[in-house]
């Protein structure tokens, strides 16, 4: 049965993670000519005809992706890319070459594994939490796992054997490593505050009121950390206007320059998959996760299935949020992304550390 | 498990790191090899910590890593000015102050 | 299941130390590394150290490391060492095989037993750092402090004709 | 006199690090702004003296306020905590310490205006005020002569404070090294005590000492340590043979000699030997020597001072003419006329001082007092303190240094000792010389400096306020201060033992009838310095050998430089040309023959090559670790 139920959460967290960055896939490629004030993927299965009459009712949904996009890009890039031919550059061995995306993206769904993703609820005399792993590290451990994303950019830039290949690995590694300093320490803020690293207790700790009538999420009693986790985390997932890596304009595509078919789509599921995380986490710990101000929900499976919803909801605002920022915000050169960094977000986490601790001593 | 198992584990990896020292010539490698056997200490006094049920054995590999990581800042910034000024890191050929 | 899960780990970790040691390319060798740092964390979980298990991810292969692998590409290290004479080989080999011989049986003779209850979590560890260690704890932060400056001022390039 | 009533106080430490923190802010601050210096210094002196006086009404008889900080070593059963005691005794130094040293800090600030280092001179003069409290507040000889040492280190930075000066200098390094010798003595004398009382806390030694059935069997040992601690006393407290530092010492800025050298510093040998009382109470023969040596340092130092010219020289001398009379007190076991006396000399010396300060300050750094005179006009205020402090220490009746005075030729008078009985009456008759000899050479320097005609060529004019009020209410305390002296022998009753001359206030009449001396002495200073001018220069043609024996300070240095600092000399030469060049030479050249001989043979080992060293150093390893197994 505990076998089971942990199969099932592991299914309903994989299905989070794959579906939010299907989603951000269709997102992007329509999104960004919504923006750009273009039409986008239009073609594959807008002009699928089909006499069969079994087959109308079909006709008329496959018509609509189709012309949505929907078809063009989940499906066709699939099919194309796995088709492609695999290209291995000369100089390096296939297997730190296949490592590479494996890298980049293993460490993010093993970080999903900590995600809570609705509230806890009892089912035929089980009381169920919606957690595939509960350690105690909690954030810590997906703290470790983001550091350990960087390896996936680094060693595809080695592989390439190229210099610009080269440029966009290191530029990548000091990039992540300068960001993760100040995601850490805003991080450790919201541990103070909440006084637990695990991340269904901070969803519990935000579902009260500050005074009354302000819910107390993190985003009202912790503004700074926030701005900070969200920058921090922008540059994290390495997309404008923090894609320096992998920059198009200057390193032809940066780390992943020689990397093609399954693999090369393998980086982009990971991309979308710590925008997916990115957001997760925002919204559990300064959103209130599947909270609904001044609303309780009960503690059955309707409750939980209404909260996860609204999470996911949540979850999905936040993706496109950072998609429309990608679309609009040009890119830093690289001493303004440093200084951002190192100058700016670092003391201003430090001095929110200090202040959260202050305070929280004090009252 | 018993726990005579984790210091084996940690003799053998100590052995390993010290071999690695002795026999490589390149320093970043000579440094992964201390790693490794610093690392073998830290599993030796998590073994202990448990063993003794007390927490401080916990405390003195934290402390460890922070050496190790202040370790690693100044290491790699000397490999970096050694490899600026010989156009190499491998030890045999930084021995110029040798009488 | 968790015995066997041990001897997996046990023989990851010593496979990938070896590895190490013995792959000529330094990029392989902190690869491998990097494995073996992930192995030590796992030992540390089945020890009931999840802090320190966490911590290692972190630091060591989530910062050390990648700055062994930053400093590796920055340089573009190939293998083109030199493999050791067959001499030093015997003497080093002798030696750990010597420090083995006299451990092992001190090891058997001493631990055939299991561990207590400790659980090594967040709370426990800080309420020991910032208490009985709080000293040895500033000090270390003053280490960090000095390393980052002398860092600093190691790979700082001096700029010529500078007034 | 042990007092049962401990109370923890950990204000004592307060007064302590105020001076200490105001001597490092002074510091730091004062560098960048000098204007500041002063008064943080005063500010924190100031704060010093408020908590002393607040410690000091709380002070209730016979009580002790006692804070210890931590524990400072441990060895076998010998502990030295760090204790601060205040008892009545300490409180009575610390009121003196800090309240002289506020007024002496104000008025520093006028007068140190315009120098360029003003931030060494008041970090300097704090770190002297923690010094001196260390010293007073300690509650076990170890912490009294850390304090005893800091003085001592604050007195030669501030003598030589205008180090560019080289003879300046050479007299801070002068009254460093003859300090060295006392302190030594003290030394040996705290080895000696904790090696046979195996405690060198005060509280705990004098029940020790009391406890033994039958003192007789201590006494040859107590009377060492009596000695040894008098040594110590005589190097800080400028007596017999260690006096000659402090007339140097005058090289000093003229606050630090009115603070240092004539208020406080110069009075820890007497405070020293009051707080050990209960050891040279069990040691009449090292008493009696304390006696001699007293009442000859107040003779010579007198005598001396008749023929200096400069103004502070004079009032050097005085001081150590004086510090004889309290040790002559001391001697005769009146603790308390001692420390009474060294409370009305701290306000009348330090007055004369700051006097004489503000007489330089207007005379442009004149010393010389041929040069000046008929001050008395262009500095008023100066002139009436001055005079005021100077009839104080002549002994003239109502002013307090009679009172003072007088109970310790009372005490001396009084004097029990069995090995003085038979020249008692020698001492007692030159003590009286002594106070005339005093009232005359004052009112020289008064006459010098304030009468007659002005010979001078600057323009002296009067000091500003800040630098004449801590004269006035110097000159206010020096005046009145006497009137106190039963309430300070009943105050200190709890610390020290009463005995000797109890204070009796006589009516003013047979008061006046007994500073005959006083007026003797003025008197005659009086007609021959403004009315026979000539006759000072007869006299001294009349007799040329004593004018000069005193002019050249009885050639002390002379004779010291002749039996002390040649031999010496000449033994650092021999044993540096033959035994240092040849033998000690020869062992370090041969010692390094050898290492580079080795050396040469074990070279071959340094390869350069890092594993290799990393191989010998495993194999090392592995070798001491299976020797450690086996064995």
């Amino acid at each position: 049965m505990i076998w089971f139920i942990l199969i099932v959460k592991v299914l309903i967290v994989f299905q989070i993670a794959l579906g939010l960055a299907s989603v951000c896939v269709w997102v992007e490629r329509k999104g960004s000519a919504l923006i750009q004030d273009r039409i986008g993927a239009n073609r594959a299965g807008a002009f699928f005809y089909t006499d069969n009459i079994f087959l109308k009712p079909v006709f008329i949904v496959v018509r609509l992706l189709g012309v949505l996009g929907v078809i063009n890009t989940l499906l066709c890039d699939a099919v194309k890319a796995l088709f492609k031919e695999d290209f291995v550059p000369k100089g390096t061995s296939n297997f730190i070459h296949s490592l590479a995306p494996f890298m980049g993206v293993f460490p993010v769904f093993l970080a999903f594994s900590l995600i809570p993703f609705a509230p806890d609820f009892v089912i035929a005399g089980i009381t169920i939490r919606p957690q595939v792993a509960s350690l105690n590290a909690g954030v810590l451990f997906i703290f470790a796992m983001a550091s350990m994303a960087v390896y996936g950019a680094t060693i595809a830039g080695w592989c390439g054997n190229n210099k610009f290949s080269l440029l966009g690995g290191l530029r990548s590694a000091a990039q992540m490593i300068s960001y993760e300093l100040a995601l850490g320490i805003s991080l450790v803020a919201m541990v103070v505050l909440y006084g637990t690293l695990d991340l269904y207790d901070m969803v519990v700790a935000q579902t009260k009121l500050v005074g009354g009538f302000l819910p107390a999420w993190g985003v009202f009693t912790q503004p700074v950390a926030f701005i900070i986790f969200f920058v921090a985390g922008m540059a994290e997932t390495k997309r404008a206007p923090f894609d320096l890596p992998e920059s198009e304009s200057e390193l032809v595509a940066g780390y992943f320059t020689e990397y093609s078919g399954m693999k090369f789509l393998l980086f982009w599921l990971g991309e979308f998959a710590e925008i997916a995380l990115l957001a997760a986490l925002m919204v559990l710990m300064f959103f209130g996760g599947w909270d609904i101000p001044y609303v309780t929900l009960p503690a059955t499976w309707v409750g939980a299935l209404i909260g996860h919803l609204v999470f996911m909801g949540k979850i999905t605002f936040f993706c496109v949020l950072q998609i429309v920022i990608r679309w609009t915000l040009p890119r830093f050169r690289y001493d303004q992304l440093m200084h951002l960094g190192w100058k700016i977000l670092l003391p201003l986490s430090m001095a929110n550390l200090i202040v959260t601790a202050v305070l929280k001593l004090a009252f | 498990m018993p726990l005579s198992n984790y210091i084996l584990l940690s003799a053998v990896m100590f052995s390993i790191g010290a071999v690695g020292v002795m026999l490589r010539r390149n320093t970043i490698v000579v440094f992964m090899c201390i790693e490794i056997m610093l690392n073998a200490v830290n599993l030796s006094f998590v073994t202990f910590s448990k063993l003794h049920n007390d927490i401080s054995g916990q405390v003195g590999v934290f402390f460890v890593m922070v050496v190790a990581a202040a370790e690693a800042a100044v290491g790699l910034a000397i490999m970096i000015s050694v490899f600026r000024s010989i156009l190499s890191v491998e030890t045999t050929d930084s021995s110029e102050l040798k009488l | 299941m968790t015995e066997l899960l041990w001897y997996i780990t046990a023989a990851l970790a010593i496979g990938s130390g070896l590895g190490v040691v013995m792959l000529r390319m330094p990029l392989y060798s902190a690869l491998s590394l990097v494995l073996h740092l992930f192995t030590m964390a796992a030992m540390f979980a089945f020890l009931d150290a999840h802090f320190l298990a966490t911590t290692q991810i972190i630091v060591y292969a989530g910062a050390i490391m990648v700055l062994v692998i930053f400093v590796i590409m920055l340089l573009s290290l190939e293998g083109t060492e030199k493999r050791p004479s067959i001499f030093l080989i015997g003497i080093a080999g002798a030696a750990a095989f010597g420090l083995l011989y006299m451990m092992a049986p001190a090891i058997r003779r001493t631990f055939p037993m299991t561990g207590g209850s400790l659980q090594g979590d967040v709370g426990t560890i800080g309420k020991s750092l910032y208490t009985d260690y709080i000293f040895s704890f500033e000090i270390a932060s003053l280490l960090i402090m000095v390393a980052i400056v002398g860092a600093v001022v190691l790979a700082k390039r001096i700029k010529k004709n500078a007034t | 006199m042990i007092s049962e009533l401990v109370v923890f106080e950990p204000k004592l430490a307060h007064i302590v690090l105020s001076p200490l923190i105001g001597s490092i802010l002074a510091f730091l601050i004062g560098k960048k702004f000098k204007a500041m210096a002063g008064w943080i210094a005063s500010a924190a002196a100031l704060i010093a003296f408020a908590i002393t006086v607040g410690l000091f009404q709380k002070l209730s008889h016979g009580s002790i306020f006692e804070y210890k900080l931590f524990q400072w070593m441990s060895v076998g059963d010998f502990a030295v905590d760090f204790t601060f005691r205040f008892d009545a005794l300490t409180a009575v130094m610390c009121l003196v310490i800090t309240g002289v040293g506020s007024l002496i800090h104000l008025y520093s600030i006028s007068y140190m205006s315009e120098d360029e280092s003003k931030h060494r001179f008041f970090s300097y003069l704090n770190l002297f005020l923690f010094s001196m409290l260390l010293l007073v507040l300690g509650g076990n000889l170890l912490i009294l002569f850390i304090g005893w040492e800091g003085v001592g280190l604050c007195s030669y930075l501030l003598i030589g404070f205008w180090f560019k000066n080289l003879s300046y200098a050479a007299a801070g390094k002068k009254a460093f090294v003859v300090n060295r010798i006392g302190d030594a003595g003290f030394l040996l004398a705290i080895f000696l005590i904790s090696q046979y009382f195996g405690t060198i806390d005060f509280i705990a030694l004098e029940t020790k000492i009391q406890g033994f059935t039958d003192p007789t069997l201590i006494v040859p040992i107590l009377t060492t340590i009596a000695f040894c601690l008098f040594i110590g006393a005589t190097g800080k407290s400028a007596q017999i043979p260690l006096f000659v530092w402090l007339p140097d010492a005058m090289a000093g800025p003229t606050p630090v000699s009115a603070l240092i050298h004539a208020a406080t510093m110069v009075t820890a040998g007497v405070y020293m030997m009051a707080r050990c009382s209960f050891i040279f109470d069990l040691a009449p023969y090292a008493m009696s020597v304390v006696v001699i040596i007293a009442a000859l340092t107040a003779f010579v130092a007198g005598t001396i001072a008749i023929a200096q010219n400069d103004i502070k020289k004079v009032l050097a001398y005085s001081t150590v003419s004086q510090l004889g009379f309290m040790f002559l007190a001391a001697g005769s076991g009146a603790y308390w006329v001692a420390i009474f006396h060294v409370i009305t000399h701290a306000f009348f010396k330090a007055c004369l001082f700051l006097g004489a300060g503000s007489v330089i300050h207007g005379c442009h750094h004149e010393q010389d007092m041929r040069h000046m005179g008929g001050l008395a006009k262009k500095m008023p205020i100066t002139f009436l303190t001055y005079l005021v402090s100077t009839l104080a220490i002549a002994g003239v009746a109502p002013l307090s240094g009679y009172w003072s005075k007088h109970a310790i030729l009372a005490a001396l008078e009084q004097n029990p000792n069995p090995y003085l009985a038979s020249m008692l009456n020698i001492i007692v008759i030159m003590a009286s010389i002594t106070a005339v000899i005093t009232a005359f050479y004052m009112t020289r320097s008064v006459a010098m400096t304030f009468l007659g005609e002005y010979k001078g060529h600057a323009h002296p004019h009067e000091s500003p306020l800040l630098m004449t009020l801590p004269l006035v209410v110097l000159a206010g305390l020096a005046s009145v201060a006497g009137y106190y002296g039963g309430d300070l022998a009943h105050f200190l009753e709890s610390v020290l033992p009463v005995n000797g001359a109890h204070f009796h206030l006589e009516d003013i009449k047979s008061a006046l009838l007994h500073s005959w001396p006083a007026f003797l002495g003025m008197g005659v200073a009086l007609i021959v310095y403004t009315q026979l001018k000539e006759l000072p220069n007869k006299i001294f043609n009349m007799f040329r050998p004593i004018g000069k024996l005193l002019q050249n300070k009885y050639y002390l240095d002379e004779i010291y430089g002749f039996v002390i600092v040649r031999p010496l000399e000449g033994m650092a030469n021999l044993l540096w040309t033959k035994v240092d060049q040849s033998v000690v030479d020869g062992a370090v050249n041969g010692t390094a023959a050898i290492v580079d001989m080795s050396g040469e043979a074990v070279r071959s080992f340094q390869t350069g090559q890092v594993r290799t060293y990393m191989v010998f150093m495993f194999v090392g390893m592995v070798v001491i670790f299976g020797l450690y197994l086996a064995l």
